[in-house]
Parts: C-alpha cells; structure tokens; sequence
C-alpha cells in the first residue's frame, strides 16, 4: 500500500497544474447555452494541450494516460474549479465503447471528433416507461432496406438538442432479454429525430426528450452485433461510474467548504448541531473519495470497472442530498428566498438518488453482484 | 374522551375540500404564485365566511375554534392555496392573543370579515422582513422570537423576491414605525405555528397520496413498483408522519383553546413533527415518483418546496427542541 | 373532539389513583421467580379489588369498563410505577379470545381462573422455522379417539414454565394455508410437553421454549372450530396491541425523564447534541401516545381494533432503540460498564423491532391493509 | 498509489486470519470473557512474533508499519478476541510516540516480545480509570483528553467490573503516582484510536458476513429471505459501512508513518466510521437474524456487545466530529 504519488504522477500533476493556472477558461456563464459554447471551447483548448481523452490509447488520439493519471486529470480540473469539457458523455461512454466494441471503420470515422469536440454525443437509453428497468424498453428499430428504421421515444438525454451522435438502444426483435436489443449511433441531424426540453423541478433544462419517428440509422451504425445492445449498454454504464467518485468527492468538499464558510457568515459558528453535521458530512465526503481510490486500484488491478461504483453512486446521492438539507437549516428564515447556489443544489440533489440509476437500483446490484443474495424472480 | 372530529368538524374539513377541489389546483397554484392569474380561492373564503372561523363573534367572527381553523389550513395546505388565508388567520391569532383591546378593536373585524386583510412577516436578523402574499393586505403582523407588532401596510415598503416556494408571492419588506403587540406574544406565536403545522401535514398528505397512486399504477419489472419493499416500506413510514403530525397537530390545536398550559410543548410537538414529516414525506415522495417525479410539470417540486419554506417559517425544529429540553432542565434554554 | 376526561371517568381515575396509593405493592424483586411470584400477588390484590380485566363484561367476571377506562386504567399502572398483573396473556390475549370465539363451556371453565391469576396462560404460536411466516408453521395435531395428539415445537413464548394452559396453533390438515390450522388450548400440565429456558442476549430468561411429545389436547379444547386457527390467531394478535400504545408511550415518557436527570448527573446538561436527542425522542414518544389515543377512539367508533396498530408498534420499536443508543453517548466512556438499567435497557431494546411481528412485517401490513399497496405473490 | 494490500500484507493479513480460524472462536471467546478459561490467543501471538509488529527494531520489534498493525488487529476484532494484544500494542504506540528515551527503553523491548506486556486504560471523570485485560501486564498505559501516563502494574489495583463487552476482561483500575508521557499524546491517541478503528471495522465484517448467510439460507413465506429489500437492501447498506470503514482505517493507518500532518483528520473520520459503522452493522444484522438472532448462544449480540464497547472507548463520535468542524474553523473546539 503506498498513497503517494510516483514521481511521474508527481510530474504529470504539476504540468497539469501549471497549464491550468495558465489555460483556466474563467467562470462559466450563467446562460445555459452560453455555458456549453464556453465549454466547446475550453474542449477545444484541452485538445490543442493534448488534454482530451487522455487515458484513451495513443493510436486512437489519446495520451495513453494510466488510470491513475485519469483519474488526477478529473481531481485538477475539479480543484481549479475549471468545468467539464462540452463533450463529456462522448468522451467517457462514447470513445470507450467504439474503442472496445467497435469496428476500425467505426474508429475511424467515430474517434476524432468526439476528442476535438466538433461532434457532441449524447446517451438514448431510459424511455418514460422503462427507467429503472431496460427490458422495458419499446423503441423499435427494424430492418429496412440496408439500413434500420427507428420509432419511439427517449428521455433524460444531456445534451440532445446539440448532440450529432445518439447512443440509441433499441428493440430488434425476439423475447430473450438480453438478445433483443440493439446499440446504434444514430444520426441526430435528420428528418425523423425531434428533441424537445425537458423542464426539471429546478427549473432548469438541462435534459432532453428525443421523439424518434421513423428515423433511419445505417447498417454501418451498429455497434457489436444485432442483438449485443445489452451487453454493450452495461460496458457503456460501467464506464460512465469509473474513477470519477474521487473527483466527485473532491468537488463536494470544496462545496463543504463553502458551506462552512455560510455557516460563519450567518452567525451559527458556535452551533454544535450545525458544526457536527457538517463535520459528519466531511467525514463521510472523505470515505467516499478514499472508496474511490481504492475502487481504481482494484480496477488497475483487475481490469474491468466493477459493481463497487454502486456504493460511491449511494454516496454521492445521500451526501448531496444532506448538503442541501443542512444548507437550508443554515438559511433557517432566509431559506424562504431562492438562493441561487444552496437552494438550487436542494433542489437538484433529490434528482441524484434517480439518475444514472436510482439508489434502490444500486443496492439491488450490491445486493446481487457483490454479496451473491438471491434475486427475486 | 374522544380524540376525534366531531360531526361539524367533519363538516367543515369536507367543506374546505370541496371548495378547493372545485376552485383550486396545482395548475392554478402555479399561475398565482407567478404572478399569471389573482387569487382565485380568497374572494370565495371570504364569501363563505371562512376568514372569520377562528375569531371571536364579537369581532364578527364565527367564534368556533382553533382545532377548525386547523382543518380548514390542512385543507388549503393540501391544496396547495396562496397564504392569504393563513397570513390573515395567523393576523388575527396574534392580535387576539396578544394585542390590547383597542388594537383587536381596530383589526379583527376587518381580519374577520376578509374586508381588510392581514398578512404575516417574519422578521429577519438584518432588520427587514419577508411576508407571504401581503399585497393587497390592509396590515401585517410581524414576528420575531419574543416579539410582535402589527403596521399598517402602507408604512411598508413591499419587494417582490424569488421564493423557493413557487406557489406563493414572497415579498421583502422594509417597515418603519411599527404598533407592538405586547400580551402573551409566546403563547401567540404558538397558535400561528399550530396553523402553520397544519398546512403542513395537508402537504405531507398530498404527498403520500401522490406516492402511494403511483406506486400502485407505475409498472416495472413486470409488476407494480408497490409489490416493492424499497418503495411499500418508504409509504408505511410516510403513513407514520403524517398521522403523528396530524395527531400533534389537532392535540395542540385543541390545547390552544382548552389546555394553554401545555400549549408551549404541544406546539413545539406540532411544529417539529409536521416540519420534518412534510420534508420526508415530499423527498421520499418524488424519489418513488424517479424521474417523473423530478419534472417542472409533475407536482412533487411544488410539495417539496412548500414543505421546505413553510417548514423554515417561525421556530425552527432545534428551536423548538431546545424549548421540550429545558422543560427537562436540559440545553442552552435551560441554563 | 374533546380530549378532557368525562366526569365519569375522572371519578374513575381518581377512585383508581388513590387505590393504587393504599394498595400499591412495592419495589419488584430483581429475582425473576421472585419477581412472578410478585405480580401474581399483585393479581390477586387486583382481582380482590375488581381490578382484573376490567373491560372484560361483566357477566363474565369483568367491570364492563369502558376502553377508554381501560386505556386510563393501564396509564394509571404506569404513572403509579405499578407491575403488570402475572397472567397478562390471559387477561389480554386468551380472556378475550373465549370471551369472542370460545363455547359457553370453555368461558365457564376458563375464565374465572385467568382473572384470580389462579391460572397462568401462554401463547404458542412462534416456531424456529416460522417467525413471520404463521404459514410456516409444523407443529401437528393428529385426531385421536376423542382427543388431538400433538407433536413439534413452539419459541419465544412468556410465562411458559408456570403456564397451566397454553394457546396453541397447531397444523391438523389441508393445503388452504386459511383453513389447516387450530386454536387449541393445552394443558400444560402433563408429560407430552416438555418447556425449556431460552436464553436471551441480555443474558435473562424471559422466554421459553415448549417441545410438544404426543402431548394430548381434548376435542373441547378447540377454540372456534377445527380449521378455524388462522382466523382466531389473528384476532387475538389484535388484542394484543389495541389500547396498550399510550400506555407504552406513557412509560417511554417516564424512562426519557430518567435519562434527562442522567444527562444532567453526567454533566451533559449543557450539550446541545444530547439535549436536542432527548428533546427529539420527548417529540416522538408524544405523538405515539396521540396516536394511540387517536386509534383508540376509532376503536371505540368502529368496534374491531385496526391495522394502526402496526405504526404505534413501529414507533415503540425505534424509539426504546433510540432511548439505549441516546444512554449510552450519554454514559460516554462509563459504557463500557454494565449498567443495570441503561445496558439492559440498550440490549432488550434491540429484540422490539422483532418481538410480536418484526417492524418489516408491521410495515407490510400497514402497506397492504391501510394503503392497499398491491402485494408481491 | 496504489490503495491495496501488498503481497507481504496480505500475508499478514491471511496469517492472522489462519491463527484465529485454526485458535480463536466465539466459543472460547466467551469462556475466556467468563473466566472459565485463559486467554487461549496470546501465547501463540507472543511466539510468532505479532506482539512487536509495529515496534521499531531497535527495541526488538519487527519494526512494520501501522498499517501491518491494522490488519492484525482487524482479524483480531473479526475473531473477537481478548484485548491483550491491542492492549499492548496501544502502550507501545504511546510509549513511542510520547514517551521519552528512558521510558522507551524501560518498557518497549518487553511490549515488543510480549514477556511484560502493556494494558492501555482511559481515565474516567472520577479519576479511576477502566482497563480491558489487564491482569498478567507489567505497566498500563492510561489516556485522557490531552493526557497520558505509564504506571507499573505493581501500583495498580484492579477490581474485576461487569463490562458490557462479555468476550473481554474489564477492571476498574486505581492508581497511585504515575509516569506521565510528555511527547506528542494527541498524535499517539490517534495511533491508538486507528488501531482501535480496525478491531471494529472486523467486527462489523463479521456481522455483515453472519447477516448475508442468513439471508441466503433462511426461508420465510417459501423463499430465501435475502430476496426481500427490507432485507438486501440492508446488507448493501452494512457493505457501504464496512468498505468506509475499512478505508478510512487503511488510509490513516498510512499516514500515521507517511504523513503524519493528515493524521488528526484521518484518525477522526476513521473513528466516526469505523464505530457508527460497527454499531449500525451488528445492530441491523441482529434485526436482519430475527429471533434467532437475540439468543444467548447466538453470536450477534457478542459482536453488537464489542461495537458499543469499543465505540465508546476513547474519543466519542460528537468529540472527533468537533475536531473535524474546527479545521474549517467552526465549533466550539474553534471558538
């Protein structure tokens, strides 16, 4: 066991941090679509720097950065409170499942642009009666002269309305449920393709509904096989969990620390009920990001990403959710009025226990994969 | 003894239901609070007489009693209705309870009648204060721990501000001279949290009531999510807070009006059941509810914010909690 | 709604409060042989004064007492520090049983001696393969010239080893899981029975089990009718819990002004932490005994005791749990040492969220029967 | 980095697991505990050498690190064994790191082969203090806020109390004059607290592991228990607590030798979790087992008897939580 840093995580953090320092974009604009120019840009930026996708393997434009190193990337971004590249969901499902299931024309048309940020992708997977449960999907593509024909309806999708590229997984036919679906990238530019605004309870739009009717997708398009989409679509979910909850930690100890700070400025300095929940929340904060390194590790080890992002997944939701919760109390009276930082990360925090699979979800795959309990059938 | 609605009472809580069913819903809520449409449910309380349930018949009131006027706050609570009932109810709580006789004689039969209304402000540490729905209001009455004092609403200065609560006008407002109420401000204060509780277990209820339709309808897996133990488990215990909270709030309720001693720690019970049960009861709803459930559209967000601000109006629950402790020598109010 | 007391039940209470002052037998004895032979004493003063069962009607030896005066009845034992009378099962559980489905014989027989406390009653319904799950249950009764023959084992039963009758839920044939079970009543009194300790993790012996050896039980020692079990059981299940909640809650009341004076002894007076724990568990233990109340009046409105009780049996549950974990933060390093009351207290507590139907199964019912949840098959 | 195990800790890890499978039981935990039987375990500890793991060579140790020490003392927790090992090993923690040379060479040669062993002992409000263990040692190594002392055992009286904890030996102990530790006390406290913090992230593992058994063989209402949320969802919620704790325990284990700055912060949340844990781990595994599980012989209530034990042994969880708000410059700890 040894937690320090080698001498060339040592030196790739620095440069990182140097760069930073240098490169940082500034504050990210309040305006939603402004905020996504800002971080096409800041992509771009990443990219010029060789800073885009930098645990992808050189041959595909990557920097074949170890894990370790990704998952340093994702702390100094966080730490320098310098925002996501636009094209996120492309660079950590997207370009991962092309590289391990697609095909070399796949690559080769696919790979580029996702790390440039000149084409964004965007993730079709939960339709409005089958989110927790993918075998309820009813999207259908069927067969159709050389190509495929879509029709049906997703929702919860970033990034749709600019998105080029849809990880779309549909029905294709048969009753086994694992060999009845589909993953295809879908052209988002075309006739047949809608996306409307998802309005949140934040007020907020940053999902998307996307209206499929009688959308083509070309043969070429498919990824693995016909009838791979579910083995495919749990790599891409895997993805999206690995080495990110330390970053993610990270984040929400600076946002601890903001918290502190409200706490001094509103007077409940020598409140012990207020100083011991935010201590209690610091303390579960840190045991989430130390789960996190030791997940990675275990992932270095055995290679593939593992239910263990479960857990950090329960954190992350419960430890934002109780942010909210104590930022209110601080507020006491004043939590009346909007804030726009606390009352808006309330509020957003009570969507963390249902995207990208909701807690119950999480423990039933604990409960399953990791302690072998049995399953209901 | 019999800890249950009496035949009247069953009446009225039917008859606040009705009136919203008919008059009041969430769309119409959401267009009131942002500033769309008036007030669509005041003109009929008034009509009906419903401002005056609580007050005194010498001031024009109907004199019944504060366990009524809970009834028909859970019910407008439920309904989510803007705070013109409740802010002129809570008015004239504490000018009956704790103003002199020429300031109940000034107010109440205008609280009563509806004709001149009252909003309530609570004082905030900076000196300013934030009230509910005040235009329109012929007077507030503003509170602070200990203290009380009503100013016509023309010595105010109102300022529209953003509420988290969507469903209802938030104004900042500046005050200058003000009228201090100076009775029993405490026990006061504590009715107005006994209505306050009310409305909340009519939200905590509308929230069940949202959940438990939904686990019984929605399909996943092939069955109801109901069928469930994460999802049937978190409705038992949604059962449980609304009706402890219902329970501490008619008993207090009845104390205000047959008990006062044991108001204080009624109140108290109340206040930190009904809180704390509308914030678990609104968050556990939406996540049953998942994505739905986290929609502008859907109602869950109107419920979880009322519970949210209506929940940090007055005494807070270690407020509260401080004051059932130093009634066992215990805490920093005891010492 | 009027929560005073009527006059008649103030004269009620009073007349009761001041007996108790005259007649209220002492300090229990820690022995817990000693301690039974104490409570049947008590019975016996009890009866002597017709206070045994006194909401049972009077033709069958009862004061016809109303619930409610039952309620303050059971509030006025608590307040007075009073023990429960020895046979609390039969006055509870098997009075009312005979009293609703027993024949005029059985109500002769049977009913005069539970209320001297001169024979104690047990109830075996709980198996070690079938806790929650009555369906599970093995012990048979075989029919056998004129009378049952009975074989299997019963846990988790009071009073066992001074019971003279046992209520016994035995198989005796069919697959209905509604019609194969029967309410006998068992001698205990005879070589085919065999009672044994068991031990809990406090270290008492509160509990017993019964091993049934061929033991014999008389065709008139059927309650309702053969095959009738299930619904006889269930009844008496909801003796057990109507019209106890607010006494219970009255009791927690006492407790938790105990532990205040330990916070204040301990030197905690000033720690909000504890203060605020104790204030919270004061909040809940008061609703419970509002509920209780609230549910008995529906009981007096409607008749039959409902699934409500289910929440109070909930609340009871969480809150003794509370009150051990909240005593031993306020103990602090001094926890480590038994405490007579405060450890016991903390250990017996952890068996309320399983005895008498565990808290998952009250919130099943609550699921079912009050929200009508549809249920997994 | 690399957060895992190295080949020559899990060595450790599995030796210490072997020791405890092949001589230590709940069964001879119990007998010892009574005082029917000695303490089968530490003779066999002192001859292989894991009484000196953590001491340095120089005073005969095996001069490994503290994260070596965790992991035996985790086994050790697992297997409920007596406290002379960690008993031992905290007085040499103490003793290095606060002690100065004369009292280093006095007593950490006999610590580190076990022929006169330490008990550690935490003053009590009322000067006396409680050891675990402590007939058969040479010296006690007692703590309080702030404070540490070594007196022989000569000048000791111990009076065999009833502990919670029934697998261990608790004495109330009076002494006299003492030898007080003048170096560094917070951060051997802390030293003593991480080792502390690994005994019990082994109990919660147990629990958790007799809690999973359970629900995988026990069969209500014609399946396996463990199909049902109410109780799935509980194990995954006992493996979320016993990998946090097992974390925090590891990483400050490590910074203890590797970057000592960090260690009053990751003492702090090691102990918070690593006891919340214990106790919410053996507590729901009791409910998880049902009756079966509040029996005597059972060995639930063994382990839930050591979570509480060892939870309120040293710092509390509102203490540590103190020390973690006053980093960011709140509480009363800052004020």
């Amino acid at each position: 066991m040894d937690l320090s840093l080698t001498p060339d995580e040592v030196a790739f953090r620095d440069e990182l941090r140097e760069w930073l320092a240098a490169n940082h974009p500034g504050v990210e604009p309040a305006d939603s679509d402004a905020a996504l120019e800002h971080r096409l840009r800041w992509q771009r930026t990443l990219f010029d720097a060789g800073y885009s996708g930098i645990s992808w393997p050189r041959e595909h434009g990557g920097r074949g950065a170890t894990l370790m190193e990704q998952a340093i990337f994702n702390e100094e971004l966080v730490r320098a409170k310098a925002p996501s590249p636009a094209n996120i969901i492309g660079l950590v499902m997207g370009g991962p499942v092309i590289i391990n299931h697609g095909s070399d024309d796949q690559r080769a048309r696919f790979l580029a642009p996702i790390l440039s940020g000149e084409e964004i992708w965007c993730q079709g997977f939960s339709e409005p009666n089958a989110g927790s449960d993918l075998a309820a999907l009813t999207t259908q593509a069927v067969r159709d002269n050389g190509g495929w024909t879509v029709n049906g309806q997703k929702v919860w999708t970033s990034f749709a309305h600019r998105a080029k590229w849809c990880m779309l997984l549909a029905k294709t036919g048969g009753d086994d449920r694992h060999r009845n679906l589909t993953f295809f990238i879908c052209d988002m530019n075309q006739p047949g393709v809608e996306v409307r605004p998802l309005r949140q309870a934040t007020g907020d739009s940053e999902f998307n509904e996307i209206f499929f009717n009688d959308a083509v997708v070309a043969d070429d398009n498919i990824v693995g096989g016909v009838g791979d989409g579910w083995k495919v679509a749990i790599t891409t979910l895997m993805f999206e969990r690995a080495g990110l909850s330390a970053a993610s930690a990270l984040a929400m100890q600076l946002r601890l620390d903001e918290l502190a700070e409200l706490i001094r400025e509103r007077g409940g300095r020598d409140d012990v009920t207020l100083s011991r929940r935010l201590g209690a929340l610091v303390v579960a904060t840190e045991t989430m990001r130390l789960n996190g390194y030791r997940g990675l590790s275990r992932v270095i080890e055995h290679g593939v990403p593992g239910p263990e992002g479960s857990l950090a997944k329960i954190q992350w939701a419960d430890i934002n959710q109780r942010i909210g919760e104590l930022a209110m109390d601080v507020l006491g009276g004043e939590a009346l009025v909007t804030d726009p930082v606390w009352t808006h990360l309330m509020l957003r925090a009570r969507a963390n226990s249902i995207e990208g699979g909701t807690s119950e979800i999480q423990r039933n795959i604990i409960a399953e994969r990791v302690l072998n309990l049995p399953r209901m059938r | 003894m019999r800890f249950d609605l009496t035949d009247d009472q069953r009446a009225v809580r039917d008859a606040i239901d009705e009136l919203c069913r008919s008059r009041y819903g969430s769309a119409v809520a959401r267009s009131y609070g942002s500033g769309e449409a008036d007030d669509a449910l005041w003109d009929r309380l008034v009509a009906a007489g419903w401002t005056g349930v609580a007050v005194a018949e010498e001031h024009g009131g109907q004199g019944l009693g504060t366990v009524e006027l809970t009834l028909v706050c859970e019910g407008l609570g439920r309904a989510l209705a803007p705070a013109a009932f409740f802010g002129n109810a809570a008015a004239a709580l504490l000018v009956a309870a704790a103003g002199n006789d020429e300031q109940q004689r000034r107010w109440l039969s205008g609280f009563a009648s509806g004709e001149a209304r009252g909003a309530l402000g609570s004082w905030q540490p900076d000196g300013s204060a934030l009230a509910y729905d005040a235009e329109g209001a012929a007077a507030l009455v503003l509170v602070a721990p200990g203290r009380a004092a009503i100013v016509s609403a023309d010595a105010c200065s109102l300022e529209r501000t953003d509420g988290v609560d969507i469903t209802r006008r938030l104004s900042r407002v500046t005050v200058g001279a003000v009228d201090e109420l100076r009775g029993d401000v405490d026990a006061a204060v504590d009715r107005v949290e006994v209505a306050l509780s009310a409305e909340l277990v009519g939200v905590a209820n509308h929230a069940m009531d949202l959940a438990v339709e939904h686990a019984r309808t929605r399909q996943q897996f092939g069955k109801p999510i109901g069928v469930y133990q994460a999802v049937s488990h978190r409705c038992a215990d949604m059962l449980l807070d609304v009706e402890s909270a219902r329970s501490a709030v008619l008993y207090a309720a009845w104390t205000a009006d047959n008990d006062p001693v044991a108001l204080p720690f009624a109140a108290s019970v109340a206040k930190v059941t009904a809180a704390q049960g509308a914030w678990r009861t609104t968050t556990s709803s939406l996540q049953v509810h998942g994505g739905i459930g986290f929609t502008w559209e859907h109602d869950c967000h109107l419920l979880l914010r009322r519970a949210v601000a209506s929940g940090h109006l007055l005494g807070s629950a270690d407020w509260h909690l401080d004051r059932v402790a130093a009634q066992r020598g215990l805490g920093a109010i005891a010492s």
